[in-house]
């Protein structure tokens, strides 16, 4: 029997974790002798009070969309797949290659190879460790982490290498050619003479972002393998019985989280760098987490989610330019996020379970 | 002189999970010396009371008096301090340490462990001798059969001086040799003087082996009487709540062609325990054969192996086609396509997603039906929603409601959207396992009566039961399982509760020792049951 | 406007790099009595955003210390052609940038003479960070130095990593410095930046000598820190801030002619370096800025006659 | 490679294990308890971060341990709190403790400090010096045991010494003692130790007690002891090779010291490229050694070499009512 109505356990509890969390964050500003009111208030300011910074909250609102679905999917079938941060790495291998060696026409095909590539690297990343949980029993937590390590040398171990520019003394790929350069939002909304998002990173990866929570939606509620997927993820000898094969979903899961992680890299490897970096993801994987779990798992959710995360980051890095509040703040709230919507969610939970039982009971 | 105090009493017991209020102010009392039997359906609530009783949960209300004195029992220390010892239903055995280090867990005598395991071998020693409870202290328990983990269960009870001990469900996964030994033990531990609580669904164990009995129905303790002064009919009653008279009205079945060919079936599960043995049978359109069996012979592995999700070698043959049992079409999608439906014994854990809605498990395995699709790619919801409904109000599932989820629905309703999912697909072969564990009276009847019509329409039906009285009933045909192998076939007419008792136990024939005693003894089992299946 | 300087990866107190050159920023301000802003970045990623909201908040001139700036800086450069730019240790070719970058290998040079001289055991070592062009020009001036001394020594070089990280990891550092030792070393170059905090610890605990890099680190054990290789950082800011919105741009190479790089003496190593030591490396600065000595630049053909790697 | 060589390079696996094996053994303690414990990251670099800090503002370096202790076991109380009390995803607790630390330490440390996310170095009392075993002065000169006992024995802080005690003493609480035995029951089975009177909770926040102790101890090793400071970042991965090395230890005192070993060697030769050359006559890729702890660690979960089992309650919150 629930306990809850729906709109607690979706809204409510969320809402409750995250002022938490904001609470607990304003203290430690308040520690360390700033003023959580004024530091809101240049947050607040530097995303969201300028196209500028909207054109900043909107960019790392796509990458955190795409590896928020990516925790999620895997979520649904009750992975917890924390190699986002690896998956999108070589996602970001999979763009250069594209970009770097395939002379494209036009940049909507590049974008197009692009995904495709970074979908099927980042997805092949997740392979092995979605191989050996289904076939070895191998635990995807600790074999993702492995693997997020691994794609990291991999990757440092190309960009001095193979993939090097010559002279150069950054670990970087060359600059893609422009033919693949995606236009940003700056280019897009450019109407006689005034220039919105000048300068911002936000480009059209913003629109397949959004694009892809519509086509993880409908993958999860409206397809057969959705709903196998689910199935799977409430119930294993459920699933068992209904001839669903664990292998098939757990494999499938974790291409499908793998291709959402690596596509991230069509944003901040195309579309904003240009160019292949050794730290590009800069933990958006880990961040996917925080961001699924606030958004309870749901598309819709993750969107908002990642909007908020775009706004922190942004607001953050502002904060770090003209205050001495340092940038690792964000992180700081980050795991408060995850803390109180991910492990301490029954802290929240049981109170309010209490208080709606009660409430029944006085009713009756 | 004055009565002695009674070694336990409960005075208003309450306790609720969340929502669920599993015991309500229950008062019991019971006698030193005594075996003291407590019945009830699945979920009356039995367990909860006892897990009370030895500080597992806490009580919301209510009062323990133990040997006349008040004691405030918070948790499981408390309750062995006062010297209350309990054997779950599902053992609390730490399963890769060996029988000593579990029987001195939580009794150590100091913070090194080498005395107190020098002192509990000795004290095993003496233990086993005293009660017949014969174990191998360093044997680890993943590698002892059940039976022998149950006396490891009793021990640590013993071993913490208890002299009171709560049994739950101790036979339910016994052989009735086992089952027979445990009650001999019990005996013994009556003569010592200690306290016993039983609680059991078998009411024949109850007339044998018990002082007095309570009856238990919806968290509630109907009454308590003396085992001598009262009947099983009247215990069932007490148990269900009204008279219990339920026969299923058959018509003489129409045999028709061969559906199911089942020919050396052997299935060897992850363990590597051998559970289903060179099993060879046939099931026809328009029969009902029914596979009775205590619990863990190897019934369930059939039916898994049947609606193909374990693995098995051996030949199975359905309307003259033979079926993969071990490649890549091995499972329940492929058996489905070959007209196989099936309502599994275990319906939370693998029939319904609990968490799904009604809707959603109404399509639980059927979601590549044809009409369930709007278009290749996407499911027709609002097609499963229409169809939901309309099972729902043939089933008579309340509330008929297809957006409420699995899990809030009772045990009955539950089985009914199973049964709705499984029969409405016009299957040639049903696979049923247990339809009516945990299922009321009244849901019972509906259960059976689509069954049996199920098989009027000329279905093969393969029902598995350790109700004897259901198999009975129903089947046209029986097979009785014994450690993985089929010890035999009867007609239900030609047959009756003490032969399948007989087979159930492994037996052909009479033993030749004590013909009576063995009789008996399964009769136990055969009998038991019975009740809340009728 | 106020001038603005955006420090690199290991932040302005980083006893090194970012520390010169904030220290040319805090002479200039006290000089000056002026204010300035100022960013330590966290991340690669904030570099571009940091260069544009510094031009669009009116700061001008804009330095950059460090290399990585570059690519970010040829982006954004041409978007604000009315605020001048410096980026220091590398080359950006765009009409308001000023670039000045150094003869490390030059300074390194003097330095790897001092410990050839120094040394007893015939083998010195190197420690740079991460593994780029510009920390082998460091290496490879420096082992010339060493050779030009005493053709017979052994210069062992190792780098910390591959990574940025490898500017901050002091115990991989700290490590690489034993294994040196262990190797005969008894004078250790450490080019790492936060890292050298490790070598230089270490050197000093295991009683051998160490040389600094682009701040003077003399201070921080004395006695036992022999020099350091000055990179004057600090006066290419100074410089830039001085010269203000009226920025020189274009290419700007300091030297040891133009007092860019050098050796540090203070109080803290006077007794280390002997008079025989200073009048032999003032005479090869002195013909290096005359002129009459060239030093190998690794860069110009990334390659290194004294040393591989 | 010459003896010498080989001494100087055991010398730096002995030192680079140090912090892996007092981490590893934490993680054995709390995972044999049947907490899953991936927040060993992050609890190492917040005792690194205070123990130097405090180590910095008092000079004394015993006081730095116990601040990196007690930031550890914070912490762990989190974790505790979560993951048992409030019976959490002890994964996702674990994610969220390693970010809170790397943030807080970095914000802390620069509010406090104002060094870039630095502590100021330590020196003297500030830090754990090598101690000189007795009698490794005068028999340093004996063939093959002297440079034995006097380089690689003898010349380590007191903290090496005391990770390496920790092997044989974890063992004997494990396998020994009353405590031990009923940690091992609480990660393979809570209910039966719960119904054996015995508090679960009260195990388990001990075991991750204990857990927060030995890897604080490992934190403040690498801030006092292998360095003399804290620098962001400083644990660098270390947390999740020791994760590593208990998974390739199966959850055993013992094979934890070989693991730790084993992997800290790695760490040493990744950092004498020179050596590998000269072995194996062919150059191997750095990067190659520093993630080959995770590439064994994937083998050996594979199960292709001896496959690791988990205690068997191990990830799960106790739950008793529903
Ligand atoms: N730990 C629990 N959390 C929540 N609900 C519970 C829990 N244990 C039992 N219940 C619920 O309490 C009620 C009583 O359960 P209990 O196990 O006591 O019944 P029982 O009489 O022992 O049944 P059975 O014959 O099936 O063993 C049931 O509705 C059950 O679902
Ligand atoms: N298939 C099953 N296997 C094991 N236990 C079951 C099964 N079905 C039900 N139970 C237990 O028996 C309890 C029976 O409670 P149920 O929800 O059926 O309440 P009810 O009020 O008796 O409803 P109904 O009269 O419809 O059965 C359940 O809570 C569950 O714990
Ligand atoms: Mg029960
Ligand atoms: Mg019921």
């Amino acid at each position: 029997m629930d306990v809850m109505p729906k709109w607690a356990d979706v809204i409510l509890i969320p809402l409750i974790s995250i002022l938490l969390a904001a609470m607990l964050s304003a203290l430690v500003i308040l520690a360390i002798g700033e003023s959580p009111w004024a530091a809101l208030k240049l947050m607040v300011d530097g995303a969201l009070g300028s196209t500028y910074g909207w054109g900043y909250t909107l960019y790392y609102a796509t990458n955190f969309i795409f590896t928020g679905l990516a925790v999620s999917v895997a979520f649904h079938a009750r992975l917890f797949n924390i190699g986002g941060e690896g998956q999108a790495v070589l996602g970001g291998l999979g763009v250069a290659l594209a970009c770097l060696y395939i002379p494209w026409p036009h940049w909507s095909l590049a974008l197009i190879g692009a995904c495709l590539m970074a979908a099927a690297f980042g997805a092949a990343w997740a392979a092995i460790p979605a191989f050996l949980q289904a076939k070895r029993g191998s635990h995807i937590v600790i074999t993702t982490i492995m693997f997020n390590f691994i794609a990291a040398a991999l990757l440092n171990y190309l960009l001095i290498g193979a993939l090097k520019v010559p002279g150069s003394m950054e670990p970087a790929t060359a600059t893609f050619p422009p033919a693949t350069h995606l236009p940003s939002f700056q280019d897009m909304f450019n109407f006689g003479g005034t220039t919105f998002f000048r300068g911002a990173p936000a480009n059209v990866t913003f629109f397949v972002a959004v694009a892809a929570c519509v086509a993880i939606w409908a993958l999860i509620w409206r397809t057969r393998l959705g709903y196998e997927l689910r199935s799977f993820g409430h119930s294993e000898s459920a699933a068992k019985y209904a001839g669903i094969s664990p292998t098939k979903i757990i494999m499938v899961t974790m291409l499908v989280s793998g291709g959402l992680a690596g596509m991230m890299a069509i944003n901040n490897v195309q579309g904003e760098a240009e160019r292949l970096v050794l730290n590009a993801v800069e933990g958006a994987g880990f961040i996917g987490i925080a961001v699924a779990l606030m958004g309870r798992s749901h598309p819709f959710g993750v969107l908002l989610a990642a909007l908020l995360f775009g706004f922190l980051y942004q607001g953050g890095a502002e904060l770090a330019l003209w205050t001495s509040i340092p940038r690792e703040l964000i992180i700081v709230i980050q795991a408060l996020v995850i803390l109180f919507t991910g492990a301490l969610d029954n802290m929240v939970r049981m109170p309010l379970e209490r208080l709606f039982l009660a409430m029944r009971r006085a009713k009756q | 002189m004055t009565a002695p105090a009674p070694a336990i009493e409960l005075k208003g017991i309450s306790k609720a999970f969340g929502p669920v209020q599993a015991n309500k102010d229950i008062s019991i009392r019971v006698m030193p010396g005594t075996i003291h039997g407590i019945i009830g359906e699945n979920g009356a609530g039995k367990s909860t009371l006892m897990s009370i009783l030895y500080g597992f949960y806490k009580a919301d209300k209510g009062e323990i008096f133990i040997a006349g004195k008040k004691i405030n029992i918070t948790d499981s220390q408390a309750a062995i301090a006062a010297g209350i010892g309990m054997v779950f239903q599902h053992f609390k055995l730490v399963e890769n340490f060996t029988v000593l280090e579990n029987i001195i867990l939580g009794a150590e005598d100091s913070g090194l462990l080498r005395p107190s395991l020098a002192r509990a071998r000795r004290e095993l020693q003496a233990l086993a001798e005293e009660y017949e409870l014969n174990v191998d202290p360093d044997a680890v328990i993943e590698d002892v059969g059940v039976g022998m983990q149950q006396r490891v269960e009793i021990l640590k009870a013993l071993y913490r001086r208890a002299d009171i001990l709560i049994l739950d469900e101790p036979t339910g996964v016994l052989t009735p040799a086992e089952a027979d030994h445990l009650f001999r033990i019990l005996e013994n531990l009556r003569r010592e003087g200690k306290t016993i609580i039983l609680i059991t669904h078998k009411l024949r164990e109850i007339m044998d082996i018990t002082d007095t009995v309570s009856v238990m129905r919806r968290g509630e303790m109907t009454a308590t009487v003396k085992t001598a002064e009262t009947s099983p009919a009247q215990l069932a009653e007490l148990m269900v709540g009204r008279k219990v008279l339920l026969r299923v009205d058959k018509t003489p079945p129409v045999i028709g062609r061969k559906i199911l060919e089942v020919h050396d079936l052997n299935v060897t599960d992850d363990k590597g325990v051998h559970r289903v043995k060179g099993v060879s049978f046939d099931v026809h359109a328009g029969e009902i054969l029914g596979i009775a069996g205590v619990a863990g012979n190897g019934q369930s592995e059939l039916l898994e192996v049947l609606g193909g999700y374990e693995r098995a070698t051996g030949s199975v043959r359905m309307n003259g086609a033979d079926i993969d049992l071990t490649g890549a079409h091995s499972d329940g999608q492929s058996r489905r396509a070959h007209g196989i439906a099936h309502v599994p014994e275990d319906r939370q854990r693998e029939g319904l997603i609990m968490d799904f809605e009604a809707w959603e498990n109404t399509a639980f395995g059927y979601h590549h039906d044809a009409r369930y699709q709007r278009s290749r790619l996407f499911m027709d919801n609002q097609a499963i929603l229409r169809d939901t409904a309309e099972k729902m109000a043939r089933f008579d599932v309340r509330p008929p409601d297809p957006r409420l989820a699995a899990k809030s629905f009772s045990g009955g309703n539950q089985q009914k959207i199973v049964l709705a999912r499984e029969i409405e697909r016009n299957p040639d072969l049903l696979l049923i396992g247990q339809p009516t564990r945990g299922v009321d009276i009244g849901a019972i009847e509906f259960i059976h009566q689509q069954i049996v019509a199920l098989r009027n329409q000329g279905k093969a039906i393969l029902l598995v039961s350790v109700e004897l009285e259901e198999i009975l009933s129903l089947s046209d045909r029986i097979a009785v399982m014994f450690d993985g192998k089929i010890m035999g076939e009867r007609m239900p007419q030609d047959t009756d509760e003490k032969e399948l008792g007989l087979l159930m136990a492994g037996m052909t024939t009479a033993p030749a020792g004590d013909p009576f005693q063995a009789v008996a003894q399964n009769l136990a089992y055969a009998g038991g049951d019975a009740v809340k299946g009728t | 406007a106020d001038p603005a300087i955006l420090f690199d990866l290991g932040g302005k107190f980083d006893k090194s790099f970012n520390e010169s050159a904030y220290n040319g920023a805090e002479r200039w301000a006290t000089e000056t009595g002026g204010t300035y802003a100022e960013v330590e970045i966290q991340s690669d990623a904030q570099r571009e955003q940091a260069i544009r909201r510094f031009a669009e908040s009116g700061a001008n001139p804009i330095v950059m210390a460090g290399f990585s700036w570059a690519t970010p800086l040829e982006k954004v450069a041409a978007d604000y052609p009315d605020t001048s730019f410096t980026i220091i240790d590398m080359v950006v070719d765009a009409p308001n940038v000023r670039s000045v970058v150094f003869n490390e290998h030059e300074g390194s040079y003097l330095v790897g003479m001092m410990a050839a001289m120094a040394s007893e055991t015939g083998t010195v070592s190197f420690v740079g960070g991460m593994d780029i062009p510009l920390i082998r020009k460091f290496a490879c001036g420096y082992a010339q130095g060493v050779l030009a001394v005493n053709p017979d020594a052994t210069v062992i070089a190792n780098m910390t990593g591959t990574t940025p990280a490898a500017w901050n990891d002091p115990v991989k550092g700290s490590e690489l410095t034993l294994a040196q030792i262990s190797q005969g070393s008894d004078v250790v170059f450490a080019a790492a930046g936060g890292t050298g905090v490790g070598v230089l610890q270490t050197a000093a605990d295991s009683d051998i000598l160490s040389i600094g890099v682009d701040a003077n680190q003399n201070y921080l054990h004395p006695g036992q820190v022999l020099t350091s290789m000055l990179k004057r950082v600090d006066n290419a800011v100074y410089d830039a801030f001085t010269q203000g919105e009226a920025l020189e741009t274009g290419f700007n190479v300091m030297g040891v002619a133009n007092d860019g790089v050098g050796y540090a003496l203070d109080e803290f190593n006077a007794d280390l370096v002997t008079a025989d030591m200073q009048a032999a490396v003032d005479a090869a600065a002195a013909d290096i800025a005359a002129g009459t000595l060239a030093v190998h630049d690794y860069s110009s053909d990334e390659s290194c006659p004294a040393l591989t790697f | 490679m010459d003896f010498a060589t080989l001494l100087q390079m055991l010398d730096a696996t002995l030192r680079l294990a140090t912090p892996l094996l007092l981490a590893c053994l934490a993680g054995l303690f709390s995972e044999r308890a049947g907490i899953f414990d991936i927040g060993l990251e992050g609890k190492m670099l917040a005792a690194a971060f205070m123990s130097a800090a405090i180590a910095a503002v008092t000079g004394d370096v015993w006081l730095g341990l116990l601040a990196g202790i007690g930031a550890s076991l914070v912490l762990s109380a989190i974790h505790g709190v979560a993951s048992i009390t409030f019976r959490g995803n002890q994964l996702i607790s674990g994610v969220a403790i390693n970010f809170l630390a790397a943030g807080l330490t970095v914000v802390v440390a620069q509010s406090w400090f104002r060094q870039g996310g630095r502590t100021p170095q330590l020196s003297g009392d500030g830090r754990f010096n090598p101690i000189t075993l007795p009698f490794a002065d005068a028999i340093r000169d004996v063939p093959v045991i002297g440079p034995i006992y006097f380089e690689l024995i003898s010349g380590h802080t007191i903290l090496v010494y005391l990770a390496l005690a920790m092997v044989p003493l974890t063992w004997w609480i494990l396998y020994r003692t009353r405590f031990g035995l009923r940690l091992r029951a609480v990660g393979e089975n809570p209910a039966a130790v719960d119904t054996a009177g015995v508090s679960v909770v009260g195990l388990r926040f001990a075991a991750i007690g204990i857990c927060g102790v030995l890897v604080g101890i490992a934190g403040a090793y690498l801030a006092t002891a292998l360095q003399a400071g804290f620098v962001k970042d400083m644990s660098a991965g270390r947390g999740y090779i020791a994760l590593a090395a208990l998974i390739f230890a199966k959850w055993r005192p013992w094979y934890a010291l070989y693991a730790c070993l084993l992997f800290g060697f790695l760490q040493a030769l990744s950092l004498r490229p020179d050596i590998i050359t000269g072995v194996i006559g062919f150059r191997v890729n750095g990067q190659f050694l520093d993630v080959l702890p995770y590439i064994l660690t994937v083998i050996i979960l594979a199960g292709f070499v001896g496959k690791a089992i988990p205690p068997r309650a191990g990830g799960q919150p106790y739950v008793k009512e529903r």
